[in-house]
């Protein structure tokens, strides 16, 4: 909206670091491994931030911190970008500005594999409690379309599956990317139940977010994606963060 | 900066409510508990004297946040609570949650019992006694009274202390103030405000508390510890 | 009934390796006036604190009316204690409860009287200690002189036969001295028997039938008022005595 | 249950330095903003005073997680820390972080510290005054070293209280031991096991601070204070 | 010089409503002894502590040496309080500091000697109060007595020109006591200047030179010891002296 010529990728060459904001507890978007005696955070975000750096010519630089709180870190200047698996809602539309879409969601409902009989249906969820991410699509998803459950929101994921492993919930509401990786890691715990949840357009797409004044940085990584995209490598990224998980879990 | 009051309050509100009944509850068994193992570390048994000890250094030596954790994740797998609703949290979780601010209060509660026994002079006791009464009206008629009345400020910090440390079991989905203020801060994408009127809310149930404590402080006898011209 | 209310026979106690009291034996016969002075860390306290077993675990035997003390059950105990009062130096009166209260407290616990039987006593006795006005007083708003005599009379409510008292005046403002040994004097008078731990030199000459002088956990000399204060040729007595008049 | 440990180790290890770091900072902190609000305190202006109560009211009254992240959100906003990273966090956290326990604590020291002053009998200070000592001498050669010593062991309280406070700082993305354990069941999408490792984490380091502080208390002239025979 | 060491003109003080002095004068000359005795309560304490301005805010002049106390600024006030020792019942030495620190700090501290002379100053005094054996000593680990005894020489380290005592001996066991007024009659038999609050009537009869009785805040009563112990007819001061001297 400004015409101020828009700095951003120059700011960011000048001090040769790109910094990532994310929330590391989202396997196999993210999460952290230890290798070589050293933490890393590695997962399908990084491996595109690490893209989206080499194309920058800098170096890549990770923040991690809680979900609920990476848009406003990235408001107070704190992170370039954040990759964390976020989906563009048209709420946080109106506070950044997104990139090309880079995975494609579907929500699905996570159960343990008890359970996986008992919940076929939406009604066969009343009064039982069902989790979702405080902060995420899954939290309106859950609080619209399944409203005879009890919602509970957290602001971790793994506490839910935690919880559901446990059998403190009757399901988590999560993308199936995620509820696939838990039931190939765990498939004596974790079942995909057949109740149907629809994800509606606008969640339906992972982006990543930029400062909306960022015009000239999503520019880049918009290219950066569509390069990918085409020649097959983002598809590739993808499973190799899931084979990172399996031999690290 | 708090326009957002006006859309958001209920939400407060509730979890205002939620804050206090998650407190209240964790209270209560604060001091059950600390009541409990007072008796068991003066208990005349080593065993029960080193289970009282473990009980109290290894709630005193942990974050109350991985306590109502762990206890939150642990309990849940012994007893069966209905998943009832209730000011927009499950029973499920709120009673595991309280009972989880039980048990850590417990172990402060029954250090403040002892100390609260200790401040009474030995003289006290043995004057009971020299009296022919026997070692448990001493204990209950004289000793106790005085030792409640003593630590009654003791208490009221400690009951201070849950009702902020009630704010982890955000963490384990209970929708007290803490966690209200996050999922709002989440939406509005700005921390700051939402967190403020957390405080705020904080600081006024502490206020209204050690109010309460002073009150009961006079009513308890504050007349015995004057001494008129 | 023997002839003695009180039979202390060898009685030994000791603290850790600190032997506090080696071998002490004496009697005390109805409305005797035992007087018991020595230094500091002589083992009076623990002396009269064995009496009624406010000490535990010593050896030798005390002989309370044909009764042992040292082998009694918990509820006989109890019953012994109510016939053996007991004033402390510290008063040790209940803060919490007004003076009537500490007097009615253990009688009517006890079951000992009604609460109104005890009630009227405990006017009775704040009448002769002096302080029946202050009877809805609490403890603290009175003077350690007054706090005393309240403790007098709190003991002298179970009617018990023998009166232990602790250095009752050690505590006290040197004007207010004078109410509670009158008190004492009365009681003394009235045929009380009372065993009284004490420094007031003048006062235990005056009312002692016997005054027993210790030193180091054993009872160095013996023997009446007169013989310890005026005739005796033990140079320990002699010596203590000489300093704690000296100063007064 | 704990064979992921053979592998995760480095990464608690780093939390623990971290922990320790902020730990280590905050109480620096703590103390520093302690003597001054005491000083706040025991001053002969009103307003100082009311500063001081004020600080401390607040501190006193709102939940540390709260306090934590709005100091954190406020200082980004005013001050520019540059985003060095260090220990798996960017100081752009540490330093804010700490700074907020250490907020935090003060509070709660400077109460520390006037119970200290105030549990020196006054017949001290008239005893220096009366041999012509300044107030100043009397204060800092007289009652000063007598408080600190009286007060050791509740600081020692407060320093382990703060190193379990430090946790809450997982919540503005300081990689301490806390985070560490989230993150790692994250990864294998199990929270028990990291966290029991994190709680046994904080128990060893509390009980070091405790021993420590014992041995500053007997290095501090527990003579002084002993009976001999 | 003036004959007089301490003039006390119209001295008033009172706590909020409560008139604790009410117009106190009188007058200290060179080694004179003066003892003030008096009920409890009576503004003994609070006059001594005017005396060196431990109490602020009074009425009335305390005239020290030609200089006025009341209104000396900080620095004179600290010359003033170096030559005007001051021992309190309670003892006060410094619990974490040995016996020879608690002597030697204030004058190393103050620079009226250097470390040598003071510890050397210090070892004459303790063997003056007979403790010299003590010197590395913490004064928890003496008895009463003795800490008293080394109060008084840490009040000597200063050379004072007077020396204040508020009831020296009342916290002492009594076989303590003989020691400390042991101490204090020499110095007295030394030429030092004193003014002693006590209640060991005895000690006050051997060493007075002037007697005050205070009561309610005034002097009710002053002489010579003989007057006052044997003499005078005031019957407050007779009432008191009766009660005192029951007691001992
Ligand atoms: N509970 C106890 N534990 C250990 N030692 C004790 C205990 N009570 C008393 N003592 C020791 O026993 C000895 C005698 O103490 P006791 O109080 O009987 O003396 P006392 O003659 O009453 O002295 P005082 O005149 O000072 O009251 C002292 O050395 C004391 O330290
Ligand atoms: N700091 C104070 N604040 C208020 N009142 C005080 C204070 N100090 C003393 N008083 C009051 O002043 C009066 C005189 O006290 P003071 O200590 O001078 O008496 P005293 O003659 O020394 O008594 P004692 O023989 O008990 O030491 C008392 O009524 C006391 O309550
Ligand atoms: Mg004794
Ligand atoms: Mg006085």
């Amino acid at each position: 909206s400004s015409n101020k010529a828009d700095n951003s990728v120059k700011t960011i060459q000048n001090k040769k670091t790109l910094v990532v904001g994310t929330a590391a507890d989202y396997a196999p978007f993210e999460f952290p491994i230890v290798q070589n005696g050293q933490k890393k955070i590695v997962g399908y975000d990084l491996l595109l931030s690490k893209k989206i750096a080499d194309n920058l010519g800098v170096k890549l630089k990770i923040v991690n911190t809680e979900f609920p709180s990476l848009i406003s870190e990235l408001q107070d200047k704190k992170i370039d970008l954040i990759l964390a698996g976020m989906v563009s809602t048209p709420q946080r539309k109106k506070a950044v500005a997104f990139s090309k879409s880079y995975y494609t969601v579907k929500n699905v409902l996570l159960v343990n594999k008890k359970n996986q009989a008992r919940y076929n249906t939406v009604a066969s969820l009343k009064g039982h409690s069902v989790g979702a991410q405080q902060s995420t699509t899954q939290e309106t998803i859950t609080k619209s379309q399944l409203a005879d459950a009890n919602p509970v929101v957290e602001s971790n994921l793994t506490s839910l599956t935690t919880e559901l492993k446990q059998g403190k919930l009757a399901g988590v509401v999560v993308e199936n990317a995620i509820a696939d990786n838990y039931v190939k890691s765990y498939p004596h715990d974790y079942a995909i139940a057949k109740v149907k949840l629809t994800t509606p357009k606008s969640f339906r797409y992972i982006n990543i977010a930029a400062r909306k004044n960022d015009k000239a940085l999503v520019k880049r990584v918009n290219t950066e994606i569509t390069k990918l995209q085409k020649n097959g490598q983002l598809k590739e990224l993808f499973k190799q963060a899931q084979a990172l998980q399996a031999e690290n879990k | 900066m708090f326009a957002f009051l006006h859309h958001y309050y209920p939400v407060f509100v509730q979890g205002t409510a939620q804050t206090i009944l998650i407190s209240f509850i964790g209270i209560l068994i604060g001091i059950g508990l600390g009541l409990c193992f007072v008796s068991l570390r003066r208990s005349k048994y080593r065993l029960f004297q080193y289970i009282a000890r473990l009980y109290i250094a290894i709630v005193r030596g942990t974050p109350s946040m991985i306590q109502v954790m762990l206890i939150y994740y642990g309990l849940s797998k012994m007893i069966d609570i209905p998943q009832i609703q209730f000011l927009g949290s499950g029973l499920d979780r709120l009673i595991p949650g309280s009972i989880a601010l039980g048990i850590n209060s417990g172990a402060y509660t029954a250090e403040i019992f002892r100390s609260g026994l200790i401040s009474i002079p030995r003289g006290q006791t043995e004057a009971g006694l020299s009296l022919g009464l026997s070692n448990r009206t001493t204990l209950y008629g004289i000793v106790m009274p005085q030792a409640v009345r003593n630590v009654l400020p003791a208490l009221g910090n400690e009951f201070i202390t849950l009702i902020k440390e009630s704010s982890v079991l955000f963490y384990i989905g209970v929708q007290e103030v803490t966690a209200q203020a996050l999922g709002v801060g989440g939406t509005l994408y700005n921390f700051i405000p939402p967190l403020l009127v957390a405080a705020v809310i904080y600081f006024v149930l502490t206020q209204l508390m050690s109010l309460l404590v002073s009150l009961m402080e006079k009513r308890l006898g504050n007349a015995y510890l004057k001494v008129p011209e | 009934m023997t002839k003695h209310i009180i039979e202390v026979q060898h009685l030994k106690k000791h603290f850790g390796k600190n032997e506090v009291l080696k071998d002490i034996s004496f009697t005390v016969k109805p409305s005797e006036k035992v007087v018991i002075i020595g230094p500091s860390g002589s083992g009076k306290s623990t002396l009269l604190r064995c009496l009624n077993r406010l000490e535990d675990d010593y050896d030798g035997r005390v002989i309370f009316y044909d009764q042992n003390i040292c082998q009694a059950k918990t509820t006989d105990l109890r019953l012994i204690r109510q016939r053996m009062g007991m004033v402390f130096q510290q008063f040790n009166l209940f803060p919490n409860k007004t003076v009537l209260e500490n007097i009615t407290f253990a009688p009517i616990k006890l079951k000992v009287m009604t609460a109104d039987q005890a009630t009227q006593k405990a006017h009775e006795l704040l009448k002769q200690v002096g302080l029946d006005d202050k009877a809805a007083a609490y403890p603290q708003s009175l003077s350690g002189g007054q706090q005393q005599r309240v403790a007098i009379a709190r003991s002298l409510a179970m009617n018990p036969k023998v009166l232990l008292f602790d250095e009752p005046t050690s505590a006290l403002d040197p004007e207010m001295v004078g109410d509670v040994l009158g008190v004492m004097q009365r009681l003394a008078t009235n045929g009380m028997t009372m065993i009284i731990v004490t420094h007031e030199m003048m006062f235990a000459k005056k009312v002692a039938d016997k005054v027993l002088f210790m030193d180091k956990g054993v009872v160095a000399d013996e023997g009446t008022a007169d013989y310890i204060f005026n005739q005796t040729s033990n140079p320990r007595t002699k010596e203590f005595l000489s300093k704690v008049m000296l100063s007064s």
